[in-house]
């Protein structure tokens, strides 16, 4: 067997929740027995930039806000991918907030994690725009990425998990992962993943957490109901967290895409057509 | 006073009717944008190109929508040029703003067909010598709904007269020029086309006169005729480029116009992607998988890809960036031409990291150049940017391309196969010619890490001193890898001569026309067109070096050009700047005039 | 009286949607009584970005999707000023969007002008995000941005209207303008303005519209109501117009500024002051 | 074998204990990040600032939170200095990796204090002649919770001793260092303390012997201990600088902390924005008004800021922007110092836009240059860019700084009075400085537009050629305007020489002590620190036009300083460049050895 990089420890502070969304994504990869190599992990800038470095599949660092893009283009290119994007709450709802609406939009078929602790850890604990009582401003609202992501018509699958709540958390990321290898679009999982350094939220976030689910008339594919309920919660200040969407819609794929075939190797066997089309581009132009 | 045709009067003198025989003829129609002065142009280009003229067309569209001054002009010639003749010779002037915009470049003998509708022409501004046909475009066209179409296909009519085109031609030429219109759509064409015609009846050119000619050049191999955006474009898809995200922005859009029509039928997959960021973001998530991919734009989407561009040369990602380059700074002057953003192309973003810049001269080199920068990209694992100027929009001739000469090559790429053969797979294994096998995700057992940190041969973050050394090392090596493949520089003129011109990409033509005007004034001139430059190669020091003094020819107002050849070691005081920054392309008579005022300034 | 840049006459073609844009920040201006030389109208870059050009107060070219920081930089620097940001909506929802997001949850207090004409006309007609049929996509849901701004909990105005009633949308752009003035926060202008040139879509908004006010039961400053009955409309593809919201939260201003002072003069009266005040930053580093 | 002075074992030998004086000492602290060897530094340097020397500190962090190797290093000494001895003194290692760091560096005398909680240290790390003090740290600390305050203040209680600090002088440093914390919070730390002096008097390290003696210096004049980045965003604030925005970016984020403590007391608003393209924006925005604005941030941040800069250039907006180099290509090595932003700071953006950008070598010039490019910002219209290098996180002492040499001046800007005098107002007035009288949003009677598109002298769009170059030529002359003003280079050493050495920013430190070390082989140099990095001015180019040969020192791979230089027009054939971009620091040794290869090669 071929050596390849070793998935050694991961360097985050003990008790940080990113070992947390890490075992998650893992989870959910062994579930779904996507083989390593089939697997491709891009991840943001921040500690939750490195969750690529220790899971064992290829793994792509991008510049900080750009994880979406680059995911996207990276699932277009090669259907046969299982593509997993992870970013810190910095990294997706600050600098790379504007790529989300539209990878939402969009709903390409992967699956994206955002590790929420509230702050910016790699940077030394500034406030993210999820922390609650922001310094800059201090009553400005914490940005809630499941309303935005119900605010976007083509968006299909919404979740919010807890590193506390594994079992869940677990679920979660499965449910997610198939959605998004099962061709279904983007699947949005956030995840409440403490900074126990610079911003440690673990007894407030207990407190303030409530399962959507528990509620058995809750029916996660009415959006409006989705909203409603995460509203009020969110108003209560609680924090609405499990399958808060579950929706259908074309992929990105299904629209743009002629055929799900990776288009990364030029195939020979095509080579004599591509060739007949190539004359034909010409034609246009010969005079 | 100018000789004036009346609308019902004097008719033509019929000593104008003899014809006069042009083997070079440059024409401008211009008017309010929507008036069609684009349609005018490239009809009559269609027809000449059918008699076998090279032609040069180029436009001057101001950035907004309707309204605003818009010009288009075409120069039909016998050997390639790629600027316009020094004078106009056919003037369609929509309004008089157009005759004000033309009016130092008239020609003496020029013919000029003024829309009269609404009142004569203010006194002074086309040369006494010049024929004025006065037409009163708009209130004919009242006749009919389709305003616009309807004056194009009237002046074109008109103008085919003045040129000598036969009337089949014409009719011909309007035909498949709107192609795609119904019949119902099409037919006003036709009448208006035949309005044309009989106003020139009117005024005595008939069918078997006119006051130019330009003779069949009779049968000649397939050419090409296209602008360099589309060259390009269609060398990268040649060359096997399947991934395409841009943003919209003047002049580069049509890049990706051309892609989403040509690219999906053989699978390529085109974006329009939210923003700059975005679609330089989309290509490397695509380029990752070791799709061939390319993004586009223009300096102020190019300066929000730079942090992205970088990136790409940090981590050893294959990507293939066209930068049309329009005037600067900042929004600057979107819709007009400049060479100005050498700077930011060869020496931007943050640190030291490899990348390769390539100048195509001509449509043809647009289109080769593509196909190369497509795959030089998968060899050396870096950005390479193609840096256009007023080529990215202009159409021009050129020799039929040549499918046969594009090959794909993919580097080294490594197939599950390759890997299987080796004992460990490091992403960013230390190679003597700086550049790592590389095993795209997908392939089994390869498993890596890209990353834009610096990194161990793993690809796992370190800051080791050692090891970042030997990184950059690494990276900077490639450069020296591909070097001895990238473009030299073309050289022509007298090799003997002891005064050098440098240019690059569009103004090779202008340098060779002025080159051998100012033979007549016996002067000669060495003449180096650098096409890469990034790096900077050697020849190009030399040549400064060889010489006993240079003119650097560009459109910049700072000389970003000579900067970078100086800064290169070429010897400062050799080197004389020629610059030009206000948004037109030179034409030769300027080019000449500017060589000569430093000539005997020397 | 010193003479100033003449208004001179919008470029646009006629019978585009822009000219009511402008008409209406024009009247909401007069209305408000506000001196041109206290207005600074700020525009993106598009056919939309011209509409400073044609009005008579201080005007800003901002680069493209980059108005609304400038305009919040603005109103925190000289909250004097009146302060007007105008986008086109691939000004605002594209390349801006990161943006919108952030100033919605900080609520500058400014007005919000996004003409939405679902194309880029200035580029000569590509598809925006809220063209309906997206070439690239077929079937890429258009973005609502009623709907995304009723997702950020801080926003406090959002409104739509269309050029072709425009008795609402200068009522609209009165009581935005007034929002803002009085230091309530961002009020978030939609104006339907079609392209008459690259997408004409007149006849086909006419008969989509649908005003959430005419409903006596409609309660714009139910946050919950509004999502859900703009979803409502949107999903029985009818386009929801008039006021969505109206709500109350601190404003950016509120919370950032110690006292509304202009900064942009350093008085000097408080010269002393401020020296003192350097004394003892000094004196921080002192040894 | 090293000595070793067993945990209770053999007291130190007492001739150790004479107490070496000292004018010139180094020491490193070292660990995984999070073991506060940042702390035991900062006391260190607190002490030693109390008995009057000059200190120079400096850090090496991994850039991630916890673990990852981080070290801090400071000297103290009697004259100026801005890097670190060749030669460590004393290490403070916590971890076995710490040793093998320092290992090439450490004086062969050198003290190394080693936390030998989890075993011994492995042989031939340290030199023979070294002193190694064992002190299981780690263990002693589990006795306390607060464990690395706990490691801080033992190592510091032992470190005091060491260095013949009293115990008073060493208990009043701690308690001046913590003040914040409450008495229960602080106990712990005297107990430690205590348990390092007692460590200290086991091993026979008396409160009366050392094996170090740094004599107070005496009464002194007031001192500023600072690091570039504070004293830079202190020179704005001192300067009249109201509004900055800033997005989170190692080493740029500590401009943001000193503003947003600093500023809004006196009416500044600091904004932290959602990422450098609001940031740039929001400074842009408020810069508009007429305030004094800055946004700050490292390579990655500057190059997506670049289309922004350049609109600045374009629209004539007065911006303060502060770039921290860091090691790049790309996200690079955050922590690490650099200087590979000088080709993006000089000459990058789309087009050609007037643009300064300073070097400001030492923390009392980025305090005076931070004001002074605030005032030049306004005066110029354009932007200012401050190009810091490892200045901007490392701490030195500097003259006090003089706030009574801060004047404000607002340039042309014009009251509702000015204006009303005038007949009219137009923002881009062509004048002979290129500098167009200013009126801001709300003076009544003066409205305007700013675009950054081309435009007339009234702000409105235009592409007419005449009055596109006269907008180019205007805002070329605004930089020849204030060419006068800006910082000319810095020169010293011996002016006969035929050798010149050209280094920028805080490489002046380490060039003045290699070239104090290179006279004793008889080689003298001329040095020059060119403090303008744009526009390059002319002494510069005389300088190296001048010498026989000169040596350019930089921390870039490529070179990017002589390249900048080659292209002001000195001559190539002279310029031999010195270049690192391992991440670390210069140090004297090092580049006396460079240059003295280079000589010999000669
Ligand atoms: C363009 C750019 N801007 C800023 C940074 C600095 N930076 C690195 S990580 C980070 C934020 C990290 O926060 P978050 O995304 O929440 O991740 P966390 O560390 O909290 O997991 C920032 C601002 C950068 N690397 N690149
Ligand atoms: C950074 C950058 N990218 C792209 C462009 C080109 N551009 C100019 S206007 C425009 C879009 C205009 O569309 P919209 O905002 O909807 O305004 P409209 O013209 O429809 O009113 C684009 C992409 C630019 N000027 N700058
Ligand atoms: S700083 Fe915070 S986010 Fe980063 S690794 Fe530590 S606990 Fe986790
Ligand atoms: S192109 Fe469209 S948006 Fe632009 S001015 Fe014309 S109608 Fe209006
Ligand atoms: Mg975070
Ligand atoms: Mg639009």
């Amino acid at each position: 067997m071929t050596k390849t990089y070793d998935t050694g420890h991961p360097i985050w502070c003990a008790g940080c929740g990113h070992f947390g969304v890490k075992g998650a994504i893992q989870h959910a990869l062994d579930d779904a027995g996507v083989p390593m190599h089939e697997a491709f992990v891009l991840a943001g800038i921040g500690c939750s930039g490195t969750v690529q470095n220790n899971i064992g599949a290829y793994g792509f660092h991008a510049m900080h806000g750009r994880v979406l893009p680059n995911a996207i283009g990276a699932s277009l290119a090669n259907p046969d991918l299982t593509v997993v994007a992870a970013a810190g709450d910095g990294d997706g709802y600050a600098i790379g907030a504007g790529h989300l609406v539209h990878a939402l939009k969009r709903n390409p078929n992967l699956l994206y994690v955002v590790m929420n602790n509230g702050v910016y850890g790699l940077t030394k604990g500034q406030d993210s725009p999820t922390k609650e009582v922001p310094l800059a401003a201090p009553e400005e609202d914490p940005l809630d990425a499941m309303l935005l992501g119900l605010s976007i018509r083509s968006s299909t699958f919404l979740a919010r998990g807890i590193t506390t709540r594994s079992t869940q958390l677990n679920e979660l990321m499965v449910m997610g992962l198939e959605h998004a290898r099962q061709g279904k679009g983007m699947a949005f999982v956030e995840v409440l993943s403490p900074c126990v350094t610079y911003h440690d939220t673990y007894p407030e976030w207990m407190n303030k957490i409530h399962d959507v689910n528990a509620d058995p008339g809750y029916r996660a594919e009415d959006r409006g109901m989705a909203f409603a309920t995460a509203l009020e919660l969110v108003e209560q200040d609680r924090i609405p967290i499990g399958l808060i969407y579950h929706g259908k819609h074309p992929s990105l794929q299904d629209e743009i895409l002629r055929e799900l075939v990776p288009i990364n190797a030029l195939s020979e066997e095509k080579a004599a057509e591509t060739r007949a089309h190539m004359d034909n581009v010409l034609a246009a132009y010969t005079v | 006073m100018s000789q004036v045709l009346h609308e019902i009067g004097p008719m033509i003198d019929p000593q104008l009717l003899q014809g006069r025989e042009r083997d070079d003829l440059t024409m401008m129609v211009a008017g309010q944008g929507g008036d069609g002065s684009l349609t005018i142009i490239a009809l009559v280009s269609r027809a000449l190109l059918g008699r076998g003229y090279e032609i040069y067309r180029t436009s001057n569209i101001a950035s907004r929508i309707k309204g605003g001054h818009a010009a288009a002009f075409m120069r039909a010639t016998t050997t390639p040029r790629s600027s316009l003749g020094d004078r106009i010779d056919i003037l369609v002037a929509f309004d008089i703003e157009a005759v004000q915009k033309a009016s130092g470049r008239l020609a003496a003998d020029s013919i000029i067909i003024f829309d009269s509708s609404r009142g004569a022409l203010p006194p002074n501004l086309i040369p006494d010598t010049a024929l004025l046909i006065p037409v009163p475009f708009s209130r004919l066209a009242v006749r009919d709904l389709r305003r616009d179409l309807f004056k194009n296909s009237l002046g074109f009519g008109l103008m085919g007269r003045i040129i000598g085109l036969s009337d089949e031609e014409v009719e011909d030429c309007l035909r498949r020029h709107f192609k795609k219109l119904s019949k119902e759509q099409f037919e006003p064409n036709i009448r208006a086309l035949r309005e044309g015609q009989s106003f020139a009846d009117g005024a005595g050119i008939g069918a078997e006169q006119s006051v130019y000619r330009l003779p069949d050049q009779g049968p000649r191999e397939a050419r090409t005729f296209i602008t360099g955006n589309h060259a390009a474009a269609m060398g990268f898809l040649a060359a096997g480029g399947r991934f395409f995200a841009g943003y919209p922005i003047t002049p580069a859009t049509d890049v990706m116009n051309f892609l989403a029509r040509f690219a999906p039928p053989v699978g390529g997959v085109i974006m329009q992607a939210e923003d700059e960021l975005a679609a330089i973001n989309l290509a490397i998530g695509a380029a990752l998988t070791g799709v061939r991919a390319m993004t586009a734009s223009s300096g102020p989407g190019i300066a929000l890809m730079l942090e992205s561009i970088g990136h790409c040369g940090s981590a050893e990602i294959p990507m293939v960036i066209i930068d049309c380059q329009r005037a600067g700074p900042s929004t600057g002057m979107p819709t007009k031409p400049e060479q100005s953003d050498v700077n930011m192309l060869t020496r931007s973003g943050n640190g030291d990291y490899p990348r390769i810049v390539l100048a195509p001269g001509n449509v043809e080199e647009c289109f080769y150049h593509g196909a190369f920068a497509t795959n030089l990209s998968q060899q050396a694992q870096c950005p390479v940017i193609l840096a256009l100027d007023a080529l990215c929009h202009d159409s021009f001739t050129a020799p039929h391309f040549d499918l046969d000469r594009i090959q794909i090559d993919n580097g080294k790429r490594l197939s599950a196969d390759d890997v299987a053969k080796l004992d460990a797979y490091r992403r960013y294994e230390i190679t003597e010619d700086g550049i790592s096998p590389w095993a795209v995700p997908g392939t089994p057992g390869a498993m890596n890490l890209v990353t834009g940190n610096e990194r161990n041969e793993w690809g796992r973050v370190s800051t080791e001193p050692a090891v970042r050394v030997a990184m950059m090392d690494k990276r900077s090596r490639k450069i020296a890898t591909v070097r001895p493949s990238l473009p030299r520089a073309h050289e022509w003129g007298d090799t003997d001569s002891p005064i050098g011109i440098i240019g690059v990409g569009i103004l090779e033509g202008v340098i060779t026309e002025s080159v051998a005007r100012l033979t007549s004034e016996g002067l000669s001139f060495h003449c180096h067109r650098p096409r890469t430059l990034w790096p900077v190669l050697e020849d190009t020091v030399a040549f400064v070096k060889s010489h006993e003094r240079v003119y650097i020819v560009e459109q910049s107002e700072s000389g970003q050009l000579a900067d970078l050849i100086r800064s290169a070691g070429a010897p400062a005081e050799r080197i004389r700047s020629i610059l030009k920054y206000d948004g037109l392309q030179y034409t030769a008579e300027e080019l000449v005039a500017a060589i000569l005022a430093q000539e005997r300034a020397a």
